[in-house]
């Protein structure tokens, strides 16, 4: 139907690179032995595969046997917390915040169900935690500290470096969900004091289905899956070959295009934020300064997201909600509501999420179609007539 | 996602608006998922002359809400009170399993228009 | 160095097929959006999506419903076996075999650290189990039942059908870990009686990275990974939407082509299989006729399979070796050993496991350069000069 | 996996072979592994004029055995006693770290011949 299709979507995820495609795709008809197999194009392929593990591990300033490669962000995340709960011979205390992702939120509910206590940590206003929450949050037999790097949903930046601190300091084991920062703003593992720390290709231009968990050397922890002895009995199972190629790739070229893209995404980040303001009784969500370069997460008054977000679709604007009613679930967005949103602004939330390929010209595309759905749609509500 | 039917009644609601001089007018809100739609009757000789609806919700929503006012416009009070969330989802050419209790909304708020209506009636 | 690569290691891994990465390739740069996203190129991925669903259900004769896709065949074990024990309140009883692969192995093992009991049914001489001694096996508590459909090492089928229907009739969950058959032979999972079923993508030229689980409608089991709704929350994470689509493709690929490409492996194999046993003091390992179309597995007697390995790969031939020396690990193959050959012939086998792109000519070739390789390994063994 | 040297010795092993008149004869085997070896020596005026080996094992223990022999031919019985798995594994630049067993095997056996050797000196 429409002529123009506009991805601001990058949030829930992203198109390789070409680059990043013509780098692995010789890893499928080609160069397709198992990195296992002794025989030398076996061999050629190991070769490979740990390349791409120094690339990873020069990317986040750790070393290369501290990077293993999973099938993406929800699998480091599982691995990470429930790897080090089932290390244990007796439960105890977690504390994770009340925004992170589902794929820790509910494996720490999971973790609740067999003995454990979790502390959900409150968030302010723009979804942060205070590291001084963290400090009095812990308890004697408090053993691992999961804060995510980045929100999801509303771009937040947390204290990463602050929290791992405190947790360094108590000798807590300290894990970051970074699936929305890799590659979208420098930082070393050293700086955040991290143990653990989770990452997904498919967040920058590279593909989907591979990711890696960074675990800090000596650290050990149980296994979820066992099999073969790949990733050293970390995550057993023959390796995702083009897929491990594609992820060394791509985080080496997000890593060192940084300090560029991040200046051009908050310049167009800031012009959207501005515009859809312009419209009137539209709110940020989120932090203003803090949050991640590419995020625009914005409330509608009187408005409902999916409703917002069906009408870009015909307009060819790709973008998401935290509504209810288009994530499945009927709550509105955990997060929303844990900042303090009330149900009708949590529900008339849109997240715009920009990435590599937007434009100047997407930003004024958006714009102009923004304002014309946000009025029409108003004219329909009743909260609007009645405010 | 979405049929056709339901696209067409999102794009171009029917009888979307207020009536300033309703007979009678019936509210809801969906403690699920936060949607809430109001609906204006203009009743005469016990038929429904007018009808007109504002609705804060999703497409589904939006689109049950006007599918409703077009298929009970014009209709009696009796008539338009059989009508039940389904028959609403079925003249849409259904709805995704998830969004059926968006339909909810619209044959509930006729509902309690016509209730409105009915008391109106009566302390008259 | 040398000019022919004969790759005779399809048991490992296989090269993805070109029609399967054409079909795959345009989920990468084009359509790359999140099949969970609302907007029309997010709707398009779904329904890429539940296209490959639906051939790999119809491939296994099952309902779309009953496919999970995972990260492998790997995962797939692992969720089966481990999604029902989780589920249970009690530990109780499994039974598998002796030769199993790794990823049921040593998830049995691991279940009885927690308190399971585990049977591991012996085999005969050629790998099988004996559906009599399934049977005399259970016990009151028995829960689950997994016995692989064919062997990774020495290619022996296994009766499946009648352990199948063994398990069905006493009420017991029966697991077959497929990931060597799906593809080379014709079945559904309805004649098999299986509950669930494993595959791997990268075994029928698709993709490294993706598999699937068939876990029979009605049945229900503990998740080992928490976080998004994907695959009706059994495998939550951003789907690998190209892994999905590849795997869609080969398996409808791979299954089409069953009656050809098992009558023209079957001869290869026989060709193989011949020519070697003409070097003499050369002994099959496995069932002669019950065995996988493309599956040689050898023992040459005096010498060692790392060094034929080795040999075999200086002239571009590769294949690969249950051999102590050459698994990394120190011991002989569980398999071998399980079926009865002595410490130096379990430690003089070679695995050829010939595929789609293999010819006469390959055949000839190994042949050719087999027995002066043999000839000169032996001339340097001690038990070859003392026999 | 394996380096150059390792792979130069097992394409092209030195020594390899029988010596019918041997002085002595050393034999080990690997539990681990299943890999055995057997070293003959030919020693004149306690040096090991000739040496010659058999190895069924995997190509670092044939690589390891070759090696072994060019190191300590020509040398006294003494000297050659004093050679180690590690000097071995040294000279081949390396094994793989689950390799670095195999190459046990053919020190060892020089320790059996040179023992053998000793106890046939003494009952002579
Ligand atoms: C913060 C965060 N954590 C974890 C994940 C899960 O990553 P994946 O979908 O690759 O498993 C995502 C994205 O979906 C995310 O945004
Ligand atoms: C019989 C069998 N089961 C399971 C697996 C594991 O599959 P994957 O390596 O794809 O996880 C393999 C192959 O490695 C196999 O041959």
């Amino acid at each position: 139907m429409q002529s123009r299709l506009v991805y601001m979507d990058h949030g829930a995820t992203t198109p390789v690179r070409k680059e990043v495609f013509d780098y692995m795709a010789p890893y499928f008809q080609e160069q397709y032995s198992n990195p296992s197999s002794l025989h030398a194009p076996g061999r050629e392929v190991r070769q490979a595969v740990e390349e791409a593990r120094e690339k990873t591990a020069s990317a986040l300033g750790a070393n290369e046997d501290e990077i293993y490669f999973t099938a993406g962000g929800t699998e480091s995340n599982n691995i990470a917390l429930r790897g080090v709960a089932k290390k244990r011979t007796k439960p105890g205390h977690i504390i994770t915040s009340s925004v992170e992702h589902h794929a820790v939120l509910d494996v720490c509910k999971n973790l609740e169900n067999e003995g454990h206590r979790v502390k959900y940590l409150p968030v302010n206003q723009y979804g942060r935690v205070d590291p001084e929450s963290l400090k009095e949050a812990i308890e004697d037999d408090t053993f691992m500290i999961s804060i995510m790097a980045a929100n999801n949903e509303i771009g937040t930046l947390q204290p990463v470096r602050e929290l791992g601190a405190v947790a360094r300091e108590k000798g807590i084991l300290f894990h970051t969900d970074a699936v929305q920062v890799v590659g979208q703003l420098p930082f070393n593992v050293a700086d955040l004091n991290a143990d653990f720390l989770s990452l997904s290709a498919h967040k920058f231009n590279g593909p989907k289905g591979i990711g890696a968990l960074y675990m800090r050397k000596g650290i050990k922890i149980d296994p979820l899956y066992r099999g073969g002895s790949q990733e050293r009995k970390l995550r057993p199972g023959t390796e995702n070959v083009p897929g491990i190629i594609g992820l060394g790739k791509a985080i080496e070229l997000a890593v060192s295009e940084i300090p560029e893209k991040k200046k051009k995404l908050e310049h167009l980040r800031d012009r959207l934020i501005k515009g859809l303001r312009d419209i009137g009784e539209v709110y940020l969500n989120g932090h203003p300064k803090e949050r991640l370069p590419g995020n625009v997460n914005v409330s509608f008054q009187y408005i409902e997201g999916e409703s917002v977000l069906l009408s870009l679709d015909m307009e060819g604007i790709a973008a998401s909600s935290g509504s209810a009613c288009s994530s499945g679930s009927l709550e509105p967005s955990h997060v929303l509501s844990a900042m303090g949103l009330d149900h009708s602004m949590a529900h008339g939330s849109v997240r715009f999420s920009l990435g590599y390929g937007n434009s100047e010209e997407d930003i004024d595309y958006v714009l102009e179609k923004a304002s014309p759905i946000v009025e029409r749609l108003r004219s329909m509500s009743p909260t609007y007539h009645a405010r | 996602m979405y049929s056709e039917k339901v696209m067409d009644h999102f794009t171009n609601p029917r009888n979307v608006g207020e009536l300033p001089d309703a007979d009678a007018i019936g509210e809801t809100g969906s403690f699920k998922c936060g949607d809430t739609m109001k609906l204006y009757l203009k009743v005469k000789d016990d038929r429904i002359e007018d009808i007109k609806f504002q609705t804060f919700g999703c497409g589904a929503a939006i689109a049950s809400s006007s599918m409703l006012t077009e298929m009970v416009k014009g209709r009696t009070i009796d008539e338009a009170a059989r009508v039940t969330n389904q028959d609403v989802a079925d003249q849409l050419g259904g709805l995704p399993p998830l969004k059926l209790h968006c339909s909810n909304l619209a044959a509930d708020a006729l509902q309690n228009a016509i209730g409105d209506y009915k008391s109106r009636q009566h302390s008259r």
